[in-house]
C-alpha cells in the first residue's frame, strides 16, 4: 500500500507475465501508448508454468493489496502446456485462499496475448479499480506482527 | 557486497518526459549493491554504450542494469556490450521504463516511483544473476528420414545432395509410398510414376543414403544432435545380396490369389512378390500370413508344405529361415514422413469414428474409394487403365462422385477438411469424361475448395470442358437396386431432394494419418493431436519442427497435404537438418534447469509436466556402487527453459537458470512496502 | 525465585469469590493475568484472561507448557536496517511489564525453575528473565489428571511447589493459599484484602482426607487479622512437598504414568552415562517420526534456533524461535553431514539429555512428568515405558557387577 | 484377528518379510507395532482404535527402518491410497513392500481412539474424563467398545470407498457391515464456505495462531516425502521460519496446495498437531475442488496419475479472464 | 422379469393394438408390465418444438415417477416416446446444469437412475424364449423390419443398436420362425410427423418403402413406431396402385404374439385399416405345416427309435407316439 500526499489509498499491484503473451502484449500497450493506471509493477517470468503459488504468497507478505497472473492464452503457450498446467495449478490456489480468506477479488488470472494490448490495459485498470474498492489488504500486513 | 551499475536511459523524450530520470538514478545509488548509477539521453547509442562499457571497467561492476526500453527492443545490445568488456553478458539484464511505464502514464510523479520501483526489483535481481555458458552440445552429422514417399524420398534427397548421411527408413517392401499408386496428378495431370520413379531410382543409388525397406523404427533414445535409433529389419525371406530381381519366384508361386495391397484389392498377387513392377528396391517378399510353407509352419507342420520359389530361384537367394535383425544407428536429425491412410467406411473404426451404415459400410462392390478409381484409371493399374465396375467388369456410364466422406463431419469422428479430395475428385472426373467419352459423372460436394496454383482453373475445366456435374449436397444413402446404385440426396441450392442411378459411385475418403503412428510419436517423444497426425512447434512459425528439438515434419504426418506441399515441406526439413550440420557444435541458450541431485526426492512430477521430455532419470549411487536414490535430471540439450518443473517441484530442488527462485525472491522482494 | 533455604511461611486461604476479586484487581492495576483458559476449539490453554470466569481452574493438562510465557515460539531479538554499508541495529525491551500466572499446574512450574538453570548459566538470558521477575506464578496443587502424567517417576508429586511462588489447594468453596517465595507472599499482601488466615491442622495428618478438609468459604468474608496460626512444614520435606494442614493430596497412584511408582533417576543417570552405544537405542525409536510435536507441548525443552527474516531489501528482524532435536535437520551441518542421521540417535538425545547431561550439567532433571509427550506424540512413544526400562536394565547392570 | 497373527507369524517364519508394522496394545492405547519375530506376532491387533496410517514408515527418509529389513504394513483402505501414492511418485516399488489389507468398517474418532487424545482435553481429577469423551484409563484400554456411531466416527469414513484394499497381497478378516456416516466435516466446510471473505479470515487466523510451525503434520504424513521440504528451503527463504501469523498462514496454505490430488485423507497430519488445527479441512476443501473440476478422487491405484501434473484441454477456467 | 411400463398417449388411442399385443406377448413370456402410475405426457408433440426446458421437464416427471415407484427400468413402446425420454435422461447426464433446474422444476427426489428401453430390447433380451415358445411357427413368412427414423436416431444418444444398419428387430423376428428380407430402406423416414400438413409428400416416402420391402419380397412389414403405423397402415390405399397387393403392417408386439401362437383377436389386430387377415390365415399355414414337419420328424425319431428297440428286443411298454 502506499498513500499519495493526499492521503488516498492507493493499491499496490504485483503482476507476473509470461515473456512471450502477456509482457510482449504489455509492450505493445506501450508503443499504442494505452494510458493505464501507474500501481501494478510487472515480474517477468518465461512461462505461466514458471509461476509458483509462492510468488503471489510473497507479493501479498511484502505489501502488495492485488496481484495479476497472466500469460498466453490455451493453445498459445511458447511452449506448448505451461499455461494448461499453470491453469490448474492456480485454480487450486484460489480455491484454497479464498477458503483460507483471501478475497479472490484481490488476484485476477487473465489470458493477455501479444495482440492483445488493449486487454493488458483492462485488466490493469479492472484490476486497481477493484481492489481500490477493496482497500488496503492490512489483514495480511498485520500477520507478520502476530505473536 | 555486489558491485551494480545502474544506467538510466531518456530514450531522448521518450522516458524523459514522464519519468525524472536523474531521480530514478540518485534513488538507486542509495541501495546496497549499487556502485555506479548514472543517467543518459540515450543509452543504445554508441556513446550511451560507451558509458556502460567504461564503468564496467572503471568500477569494477560484476552486474549492470540499464533502465529503458522493452528487453525484447535491446537486452541482446546491452549484453554485447557487456560482454564485450569481459563481463559476462547474463549479468545484465533491463528494467522496462518506456513501454511499461513512460509511454502509458501521465502523472510524472507516479511513473517516476514507479520507474524506480522496477529498477530495485531489477537491481535485486542482478545481485542474484550468475555468469552463464552457452550450451554446446556435439552433432552427428547424420540424419534419419522416416518413411519413403515422396516427402521422405525429397527429404532425404535434398539432406543428401547438401553432402550429408542420410538413412532412410521404410516399412514397406518397397519405397514410393501412395504417390506410386497414383495415375495423374492435379493440376497437370502428368503421370505420376513417371515423375515419381526417376526420383525413386535416385535415392536408390545416391552415394549418401542408406536406404533400409521394409523396416520400422523400434526405439529412440537421446537427444537433438545425438539420437540412438534402433531399426528392425522384417524378415523377407530373401537375401537381398544374392537376389537379382528376376521375378521367377514369383512366377513359380502357387498362391496367386493374395489381394493386392498396391492395387487396393482390385488386383491380386502372389505369396512372393514384389508390390509392383518399378519397386525399388526390386526384391522380392514372402508374405507369410499367405505362403503355404509357414502357414504349414504356423500350424505345426515338419515338413515343408510349399518350396517352389526356392526351387525357381537360381541365385538360391531365398532363405525360410530368415529372422528380423537390429540396426543401430548414430543420427543428429530426424525426419519424420511417415503419410497417411485412407478413411476406410467399414464398419469396424477405431474410437471416435463411426462408418457409413448409410452407405452400407463398404458392401456394395460397386461403391469404391479414390485410391480405388486411382487403380482402375493407372495404365499399370489391374484393368490396364480401362474403368470398369469391380462387381461384374461392365463399363459405369453414370458415376456419382462423393465429396468429404469421413471428413467435414463431427458426427461421423472427424471436423477437419481433408484438404485434397476437392482437387483429384475434379481429376475424376475428367479421367473418368476422357476415358469413357459418352459417360456422365455427377460430384456431390459441401464446398470446392481450390485454392492452389492452378487449382480452381482445374476445376474449372472439369466442370466446363469435361462436363462433370456438381450438385451441392449430402448424399444421405446408399443402396442397391439390382444392378444400379440408388443415390438418395438432396440438392441444397435448388432445395429438391433427389433420387437418382449409378453404375458406381466413388467415395473422396478421408486422409488420416498411419496405423500405429501415436506408437512411433511416443517413441520419438513428440506429440500429435486429438487425430493422430504430428503436432509442429509453430502453426506459422515453425512449421516443419516438432517440440521435440531435432525432429522435423515432411507431408501428410502433419496433417492432410497434397504432393507440392509435401514436397515443399520436405525441402524445408532438409534446410532445416542442413542448417543443424552447418555447425560442429549446436548452442543453446543458457536458460536451462538444472536438478539439485542431493536434494531431489525422486517423484518425477517435472518429468510429467515437461513439454520436451528433457527429464530424464538419474541414478545415484554410493561409493560401494549400492543404488542410493533415483532423481531427476535435465537433459540440457533437450530443455527449453519454460520452468514448469520448478514452479511443480514441491521441494523447488529444480532451478531455471536466469530465473532462478533467488531472482524472482529478489524481485518481488524488492516490490511493494 | 525459589530460595536456598526453606522458608516457613503462613498458609492463608482465599474464597473463589475472593479469588475471581483479586484478577480483577491485578488485570485492573495493568498486571497480565495468564491462566489455564478455554481457546476457540473449547480445548484448555495457558491464555492471558481478562476477568476469573474466563479461567478454567483444575481443568485438566493446559495443551501447551507454561514455557512460552517466559521463552515465546518466537520472539525478536533485535532489528536491522541498511543504507548502502551502514547498518543500524534496533534493540528490543528486555524489561516486562508486571504479570501473575494463575492456576498453573505444578509440573509445569517446576519446568520453569529448571529453565532458570540453562538460561542463566553462562549468558544470563535478558529476556527469560526480564519476564521471570516480572511474573509471579500461583499454582494450583494437582490431584491428577491421567494415567500419563508421571511426575512421580521423575522425583516430583502433584503437590510439589517447585518453581511456585505461592501454591493454591482446593478447598471447600476455595482455595488454601500457601506462600512459598518472597514475591508470592509480596502478592499476599498488597492484596491482603483478599486472603485470610487458613484455620489451624495437624500437619502430620495433612494427607489424612475430607474430615480434615479446611472450609474457606466459611472464612469468607475475608477478616483481615482474624485467627493466626502457623503451619509449620515438617523438617527435611524436600521434593514431595508437605501440604498445608486441610489440603488434600493426590491418591499415590496418581502420576506415576502406568509404570507404578517413581524410578531411581540416579541409577538411571549412570547408566546413561556408560550407555550412549547400546541394543536399546538400535529399536527404541521405529515407531517416531520425528515430527518435534513432544518438543513443542514439553515445559522443560528449550531449544531455539536463531534466523534473519528480513522485510524486503534494507529492513529486518533477527528472531529466535523454537526448534527441537527430533528433527533431522536439527544437526544438519552445511556440508551435508549429519551427525544423528537416524531417528533413533534423535530420540537418544532427547532421552540423554532429559536424565543424563541436563542433570549432570545443572543437578536437574530435563522432565517434569507432565505426560504431554506422551498424550500428544502421534506414534505412541512413551517416555515413562522407556525410563522404566532403563531403570530395569541399571538394576540389571548393577546386580551383575 | 487370529488370521492376522497367523499370517504375520507366517511372514516372518519363512523370511519372506524382515518387519510386520502393525497395530498393538501400548501402555497409553492403540499404538504402531514392530514386529520382527514371529513370537512375538499375537502383539498384533485390529479394531476400530487403529487409526494411524503406518504407510508413513514407508517414505524412504525412514532410513532407521532399513535395516529391519523388507516391510510388510498392515494397511486400511484408506491408508493404501497413501502406499499408492508413493508408488505413483516412485518413493517405492510395489514389490518393496508387502501389503497386508485389513478389511475395515470404520475407526474411531482419533481423540477418542488413542490414549488420552492429546493434552489441553482434560476436565481434570482422574479418570473425570471430558464431555464427549470417555474417562481416560478407559480410553487406553477398552475404546475397541466404543460404538461406531455419526458422533464417534472418524470424518474421513465418511468419504470411505475403498473398505478392502485391492492393492494388499493378502486381504484379511471378514468385511464388516459399512461405518456410520459422520457429516461434522462436510457441513463445517460449508459453513466456512458461506461465510464472507473476512469472516473465513478471522476463522482461520484463530486456528493458525497457536502454531508454533513444529511441522509435526508434515512429518507424520506419509506423502510429505521430499528430501528437503520447501519449508526448509533457505535460499531463497520463500516460508519464513519464526512461527508469525504471516508465516504461519503461507506455511498451512502451500502444505495443503503440496497435498492437492496427493492427500490420501487418512487424516495423520490434523491428528499429529499438537496445537489441534483442523488442517483436514483444507485437505479435504481441495480434495473436493480436484474431484469436482478434475474428477480425480483419491485411489488405492497407482496407475491413476495424479491430477496435478497433468491437463485437460477443456480444464475449467471459469475464473480467468 | 418386471418392467416399468410409459405407454404413453398413442398406445391408449390410436395403437391400442401395440398395447394390447405387447402386453399379450407379455403374459406369454412371463414378463410383468408394471404401468407408472400417474404418468404424463412425454413431450413428443408440441413440447419439443416450443421449449427445449419443457421437452425436458416433461419426460424428467415420468422419469422421476418411475424412480419413485421403485423401477429401474422402464419400457416404452412408442418410438416417439422411446425417444424422448431416452433423450432427456441423456442430456440430464450431459449437463449438469440443466440438472439442477430441472430438479428444481420437479420438485420432488430424482436420480436419473431410470434406464429406457423400447420394445427391441425388451424382445432381444427374450429371444431364448420366443425362440423355445414360437418353435419355428412362421418359418416361411418374409417380413420387412421397418425402424423408421425415431428408435435408432440420434446415435449418440440411443446406442442400442446400428443408427444406419440396425439389425436388432431382424434377430427378433428370426426368433419366430419368419425371414427377415434383405431391403434398403429400413430406416428412410416415412414422413409421419407431416402426414396432416404435406400429405403428398408422405405418400410419396411411404410408396418408396412399401415398394422397396415388396420387392424384396415382403409378406408384411413390421414396425415398432406408432407413427410409422398410422402411417403406412392407414394411408396404404393412397400410397398403392391398383393391381398391387397390400402389404399389411404389423407392430412386431403383434409378430411376436403370431408366433407365440396368440389369437389376432386377443391382439386387436382387427383394427388396422389394411385387412391382416390374409397374413394372419398365412401364420395358420405355416403354423400348420411346422407342426406337421414337425410331427413327422417326430415320427421319424421314434420310428427309429423304435427300430432300435426292436432290434435290441427290449421294446418298452406304454411309449407311443403322441
Amino acid at each position: 500500500m502506499a498513500e499519495t500526499s493526499n492521503g488516498a489509498f492507493e493499491p499496490k499491484v504485483t503482476a507476473f507475465v509470461c515473456n512471450w503473451c502477456t509482457y510482449t502484449g504489455a509492450d505493445l500497450a506501450g508503443t499504442s501508448r494505452l494510458q493505464m493506471s501507474p500501481n501494478v509493477r510487472i515480474i517477468r517470468l518465461p512461462c505461466t508454468g514458471r509461476i509458483d503459488p509462492l510468488f503471489i504468497v510473497k507479493a501479498f507478505e511484502r505489501g502488495a493489496d492485488g496481484v495479476i497472473v497472466s500469460g498466453c492464452h490455451p493453445a498459445d503457450c511458447h511452449y506448448t502446456s505451461g499455461n494448461y498446467h499453470a491453469r490448474r495449478r492456480f485454480a487450486l490456489f484460489l480455491e484454497l485462499a479464498g477458503f483460507m480468506g483471501i478475497d479472490p477479488k484481490r488476484i485476477t488470472f487473465s489470458w493477455v496475448s501479444a495482440s492483445e494490448g488493449g486487454k493488458w490495459r483492462d485488466v490493469v485498470n479492472d484490476t486497481v479499480t477493484r481492489v481500490r474498492e477493496l482497500g488496503p489488504f492490512t489483514a495480511y500486513r498485520e500477520l507478520a506482527g502476530k505473536p | 557486497m555486489a558491485r551494480i551499475g545502474v544506467f538510466v536511459c531518456h530514450c531522448g523524450e521518450n522516458i524523459g518526459r514522464t519519468v525524472d530520470c536523474a531521480r530514478v538514478a540518485n534513488e538507486l545509488r542509495d541501495l546496497p549493491g549499487v556502485a555506479h548509477s548514472v543517467d543518459y539521453k540515450y543509452m543504445c547509442s554508441d556513446p550511451g554504450q560507451s558509458i556502460v562499457k567504461q564503468a564496467i571497467r572503471e568500477k569494477n561492476l560484476d552486474g549492470v542494469i540499464v533502465a529503458a526500453c522493452s528487453p525484447h527492443m535491446h537486452e541482446k545490445t546491452f549484453r554485447r556490450a557487456v560482454a564485450s568488456e569481459g563481463l559476462n553478458p547474463f549479468l545484465a539484464e533491463m528494467a522496462n521504463i518506456r513501454e511499461h511505464c513512460s509511454w502509458i502514464h501521465e502523472d510524472r510523479e507516479k511513473a517516476t516511483d514507479k520507474a524506480i520501483e522496477v529498477c530495485r526489483s531489477i537491481v535485486e535481481k542482478v545481485k542474484h544473476n550468475v555468469p552463464l555458458e552457452t550450451i554446446r552440445i556435439p552433432v552427428t552429422k547424420r540424419a534419419l528420414v522416416i518413411g519413403a514417399g515422396i516427402a521422405g524420398i525429397q527429404a532425404a534427397l535434398d539432406i543428401a545432395d547438401g553432402g550429408v548421411e542420410v538413412v532412410v527408413v521404410e516399412k514397406d517392401p518397397s519405397i514410393g509410398g501412395h504417390m506410386s499408386q497414383l495415375s495423374e496428378t492435379f493440376p497437370t495431370l502428368d503421370c505420376s510414376q513417371c515423375i515419381l520413379t526417376p526420383r525413386m531410382v535416385e535415392l536408390y543409388q545416391h552415394p549418401n543414403v542408406k536406404l533400409i525397406t521394409y523396416a520400422e523404427v523400434e526405439e529412440v533414445s537421446g537427444y537433438i544432435g545425438n539420437f540412438k535409433v534402433k531399426i528392425r529389419q522384417k524378415a523377407r525371406s530373401v537375401d537381398a545380396d544374392k537376389c537379382n530381381g528376376c521375378g521367377a519366384c514369383a512366377k513359380a508361386c502357387p498362391n496367386k490369389k493374395v489381394p493386392s495391397e498396391f492395387d487396393t484389392g482390385l488386383g491380386t498377387r502372389t505369396a512372393i512378390y514384389v508390390p509392383f513392377p518399378q519397386a525399388v528396391p526390386n526384391i522380392p517378399v514372402i508374405d507369410r500370413a499367405a505362403c503355404a510353407l509357414f502357414r504349414g509352419r504356423a500350424k505345426g507342420l515338419k515338413k515343408e508344405a510349399c518350396a517352389k520359389c526356392r526351387e525357381a530361384c537360381s541365385r538360391e537367394a531365398i532363405d525360410y529361415d530368415q529372422q528380423d535383425t537390429f540396426i543401430m544407428q548414430d543420427i543428429g536429425a530426424i525426419v519424420v514422413a511417415t503419410g497417411y491412410q485412407l478413411y476406410s467406411i467399414g464398419k469396424d473404426q477405431p474410437a471416435g469414428l463411426t462408418g457409413y451404415g448409410e452407405y452400407g459400410y463398404g458392401t456394395i462392390p460397386d461403391v469404391i474409394d479414390g485410391m480405388q478409381f486411382e487403380r482402375l484409371a493407372s495404365a499399370s493399374g489391374p484393368t490396364g487403365g480401362r474403368i470398369v465396375r469391380p462387381s461384374d467388369g461392365k463399363e459405369p456410364k453414370r458415376i456419382v462422385f462423393l465429396q468429404c466422406i469421413g471428413s467435414r463431419d463431427p458426427a461421423k469422428g472427424i471436423e477437419y477438411c481433408s484438404k485434397i479430395c476437392c482437387m483429384y475428385v475434379a481429376k475424376h472426373t475428367m479421367l473418368y469424361k476422357h476415358k469413357v467419352h459418352d459417360g456422365q459423372a455427377t460430384v456431390f460436394y459441401m464446398d470446392i475448395r481450390a485454392a492452389g496454383k492452378g487449382y480452381e482453373e482445374f476445376t474449372r475445366r472439369a466442370i466446363e470442358e469435361d462436363g462433370a456435374r456438381y450438385i451441392r449436397g449430402r448424399v444421405s444413402r446408399l443402396y442397391r437396386d439390382g444392378e444400379v446404385i440408388k443415390v438418395q440426396a438432396f440438392d441444397t441450392l435448388s432445395g429438391e431432394p433427389i433420387l437418382m442411378d449409378a453404375d458406381m459411385v466413388v467415395l473422396a475418403t478421408a486422409m488420416r494419418p498411419q496405423p500405429g503412428i501415436q506408437l512411433l510419436a511416443q517413441t520419438l517423444s513428440a506429440s500429435y493431436d486429438q487425430h493422430g497426425f504430428f503436432n509442429e512447434a509453430h502453426p506459422k512459425l515453425r512449421p516443419v519442427e516438432t517440440n521435440t528439438a531435432g525432429i522435423f515434419l515432411a507431408g501428410a504426418c502433419q496433417s492432410p497435404r497434397d504432393i507440392p506441399d509435401s514436397v515443399a515441406m520436405a525441402s524445408a526439413t532438409a534446410a532445416k537438418v542442413l542448417g543443424m550440420f552447418s555447425k560442429d557444435q549446436l548452442e543453446r541458450e543458457p536458460t536451462v534447469a538444472r536438478v539439485d541431485v542431493s536434494l531431489c526426492a525422486g517423484c518425477f512430477h517435472c518429468e510429467r509436466v515437461c513439454p520436451y521430455g528433457a527429464i530424464t532419470h538419474l541414478e545415484i549411487r554410493d561409493r560401494k556402487g549400492n543404488l542410493v536414490k533415483v532423481v531427476a535430471d535435465v537433459n540440457p540439450g533437450v530443455c527449453q527453459g519454460c520452468g514448469t518443473c520448478q514452479a511443480t517441484c514441491p521441494s523447488k530442488s529444480v532451478e531455471l537458470s536466469g530465473f532462478t527462485d533467488e531472482q524472482i525472491y529478489a524481485a518481488i522482494n524488492a516490490l511493494v512496502l | 525465585m525459589r530460595p536456598g533455604v526453606q522458608r516457613v511461611m503462613k498458609t492463608r486461604s482465599i474464597s473463589r469469590e475472593n479469588l475471581a476479586a483479586l484478577v480483577a484487581d491485578l488485570v485492573k492495576g495493568g498486571t497480565d493475568v495468564v491462566a489455564p483458559a478455554r481457546a476457540s476449539d473449547g480445548k484448555v490453554d495457558y491464555r492471558r484472561v481478562a476477568k476469573f470466569d474466563e479461567i478454567t481452574m483444575n481443568g485438566g493438562m493446559p495443551r501447551r507448557s507454561l514455557k512460552e510465557f517466559f521463552l515465546p515460539p518466537t520472539e525478536a531479538l533485535f532489528s536491522w536496517k541498511q543504507k548502502q554499508a551502514d547498518i543500524t541495529l534496533e534493540p528490543v525491551p528486555t524489561t516486562f511489564g508486571p504479570a501473575v500466572v494463575l492456576g498453573a499446574r505444578p509440573c509445569d512450574t517446576a519446568g520453569v525453575v529448571v529453565l532458570d538453570k540453562v538460561m542463566g548459566w553462562d549468558f544470563r538470558d535478558e529476556l527469560w528473565f526480564g519476564r521471570r521477575e516480572a511474573t509471579t506464578i500461583v499454582s494450583l496443587a494437582c490431584s491428577g489428571v491421567d494415567d500419563s502424567c508421571f511426575c512421580r517417576v521423575v522425583g516430583l508429586s502433584p503437590e510439589t511447589e517447585k518453581g511456585a511462588d505461592l501454591v493454591l489447594y482446593p478447598a471447600d468453596g476455595g482455595f488454601l493459599a500457601q506462600p512459598v517465595t518472597e514475591k508470592g507472599e509480596a502478592l499476599i499482601s498488597a492484596h491482603s484484602a483478599r486472603f485470610v488466615d487458613a484455620p489451624a491442622g495437624d500437619p502430620g495428618k495433612a494427607t489424612a482426607g475430607k474430615e480434615k478438609k479446611a472450609t474457606a468459604a466459611a472464612a469468607a468474608p475475608a477478616t483481615p487479622g482474624g485467627a493466626k496460626s502457623e503451619t509449620v512444614l515438617p523438617a527435611g520435606a524436600k521434593a514431595g512437598t508437605a501440604i498445608p494442614a486441610g489440603a488434600t493430596a493426590a491418591p499415590a497412584s496418581v502420576g506415576t504414568g502406568g509404570i507404578g511408582g517413581p524410578v531411581d533417576l540416579g541409577s538411571v543417570h549412570d547408566w546413561l552415562a556408560d550407555h550412549f552405544e547400546h541394543p536399546l537405542w538400535e529399536a527404541i525409536a521405529f515407531r517416531c517420526h520425528g515430527c518435534g510435536a513432544c518438543a513443542s507441548v514439553c515445559p522443560t525443552c528449550h531449544c531455539f534456533d536463531i534466523v534473519d527474516e528480513p522485510e524486503g531489501v534494507t529492513e529486518g528482524t533477527r528472531r529466535r524461535n523454537w526448534d527441537t532435536c527430533q528433527e533431522g535437520r536439527f544437526t544438519l551441518h552445511a556440508s551435508g553431514h549429519n551427525p544423528r542421521a537416524q531417528q533413533n540417535a534423535r530420540f537418544r538425545q532427547r532421552v540423554m539429555h532429559k536424565f543424563y547431561i541436563y542433570p549432570e550439567k545443572f543437578g536437574e532433571t530435563l522432565c517434569t512428568g507432565c505426560g504431554r509427550c506422551v498424550r500428544d506424540c502421534p506414534g505412541g512413544m512413551d517416555l515413562p515405558e522407556i525410563v522404566a526400562k532403563i531403570a530395569a536394565l541399571a538394576t540389571k547392570d548393577s546386580v551383575r557387577s | 484377528m487370529q488370521e492376522l497373527r497367523d499370517l504375520a507369524r507366517k511372514l516372518l517364519s519363512d523370511g519372506a518379510v524382515g518387519v510386520v508394522i502393525g497395530y498393538e496394545e501400548g501402555p497409553h492405547g492403540v499404538r504402531p507395532a514392530f514386529i520382527t519375530d514371529g513370537a512375538d506376532a499375537d502383539k498384533l491387533i485390529f479394531d476400530r482404535r487403529c487409526v494411524q496410517n503406518l504407510a508413513t514408515y514407508l517414505a524412504p527418509r525412514r532410513n532407521h527402518l532399513g535395516k529391519l529389513g523388507k516391510k510388510a504394513l498392515v494397511v486400511k483402505g484408506c491408508d493404501a491410497r497413501a502406499v499408492a501414492g508413493l508408488i505413483r511418485e516412485t518413493q517405492i516399488k510395489r514389490e518393496d513392500v508387502v501389503i497386508i489389507g485389513v478389511r475395515c468398517g470404520g475407526v474411531l474418532r482419533s481423540d477418542l481412539a488413542i490414549g488420552n487424545g492429546g493434552s489441553g482435553n482434560g476436565e481434570g481429577g482422574i479418570g473425570g474424563g471430558g464431555a464427549g469423551r470417555p474417562a481416560a484409563g478407559a480410553v487406553a484400554t477398552g475404546a475397541a467398545a466404543v460404538a461406531l456411531t455419526p458422533e464417534t466416527v472418524a470424518d474421513r469414513c465418511a468419504e470411505c470407498d475403498i473398505r478392502e484394499p485391492h492393492l494388499a497381497d493378502h486381504l484379511v478378516g471378514e468385511l464388516p457391515p459399512a461405518p456410520p456416516v459422520s457429516k461434522r466435516r462436510e457441513e463445517l466446510i460449508a459453513k466456512i464456505e458461506a461465510m464472507t471473505p473476512g469472516e473465513r479470515w478471522d476463522f482461520w487466523q484463530q486456528e493458525l495462531e497457536r502454531c508454533v510451525l513444529c511441522h509435526a503434520c508434515r512429518e507424520v504424513c506419509p506423502m510429505c516425502f521430499c528430501e528437503r521440504c520447501v519449508a526448509d528451503k533457505t535460499v531463497p527463504q520463500w516460508l519464513e521460519s519464526s512461527p508469525t501469523g504471516r508465516a504461519n498462514f503461507a506455511w498451512h496454505l502451500t502444505r495443503a496446495l503440496h497435498q492437492a490430488g496427493r492427500c490420501c485423507d487418512c487424516g495423520e497430519c490434523e491428528r499429529a498437531c499438537p496445537a489441534d488445527i483442523p488442517l483436514g479441512l483444507l485437505n479435504r476443501k481441495l480434495a473436493q475442488v480436484v474431484e469436482e473440476r478434475y474428477e480425480f478422487r483419491a485411489t488405492d491405484d497407482p496407475e491413476i496419475p495424479a491430477p496435478v501434473g497433468s491437463y485437460k484441454l477443456n480444464d475449467t477456467q471459469e475464473f480467468i479472464l | 422379469m418386471r418392467i416399468g411400463y410409459y405407454p404413453g398417449c398413442s398406445l391408449h388411442a390410436t395403437s391400442r393394438e401395440f398395447d394390447e399385443s405387447l402386453r399379450a406377448t407379455a403374459v406369454a413370456l412371463d414378463v410383468e408390465l408394471a404401468e407408472i402410475d400417474d404418468w404424463s405426457c412425454c413431450g413428443a408433440t408440441s413440447g419439443h418444438a416450443t421449449s427445449h426446458l419443457l421437452s425436458v421437464a416433461l419426460p424428467a416427471r415420468n422419469l422421476a415417477l418411475a424412480e419413485e415407484q421403485g423401477m429401474q427400468e422402464v419400457l416404452a413402446p412408442c418410438a416417439a416416446c422411446y425417444n424422448r425420454l431416452a433423450s432427456a435422461s441423456h442430456s440430464l447426464r450431459e449437463d449438469a446444469g440443466l440438472e439442477i433446474k430441472i430438479k428444481e422444476i420437479l420438485a420432488r427426489p430424482f436420480a436419473n437412475t431410470v434406464r429406457v428401453r423400447n420394445v427391441m430390447e425388451l424382445y432381444r433380451s427374450l429371444i431364448p424364449q420366443i425362440t423355445e415358445k414360437s418353435a419355428g411357427r412362421l418359418k416361411g413368412m418374409k417380413v420387412a423390419c421397418y425402424y423408421g427414423c425415431l428408435l435408432v436416431r440420434p446415435p449418440g444418444v440411443l446406442a442400442f443398436d446400428d443408427a444406419e444398419q440396425p439389425t436388432s428387430m431382424d434377430e427378433i423376428c428370426r426368433a419366430t420362425g419368419a425371414t427377415s428380407v434383405d431391403w434398403n430402406l429400413k430406416v428412410e423416414c416415412c414422413g409421419g410427423a407431416f402426414s396432416l400438413s404435406r400429405t403428398a409428400s408422405v405418400i410419396r416416402l411411404g410408396r418408396a418403402i412399401l415398394e422397396d420391402a415388396r420387392k424384396a419380397g415382403a409378406e408384411a412389414l413390421i414396425v415398432a413406431c406408432p407413427m410409422c403405423h398410422s402411417n403406412l397402415d392407414f394411408r396404404q390405399s393412397a400410397m398403392t396402385q391398383s393391381g398391387e397387393t397390400p402389404m399389411p403392417v404389423l407392430f412386431l408386439s403383434e409378430l411376436v404374439g403370431m408366433g407365440l401362437g396368440l389369437s389376432a383377436r386377443d391382439m386387436g389386430m382387427k383394427r388396422h385399416f389394411v385387412n391382416t387377415g390374409p397374413i394372419e390365415k398365412r401364420a395358420t399355414e405355416t403354423a400348420a405345416q411346422v407342426a406337421a414337419e414337425a410331427a413327422a420328424k417326430a415320427a421319424k425319431a421314434a420310428e427309429t427309435a423304435a427300430k432300435a428297440t426292436a432290434q435290441a428286443g427290449t421294446a418298452p411298454a406304454g411309449k407311443g407316439v403322441a
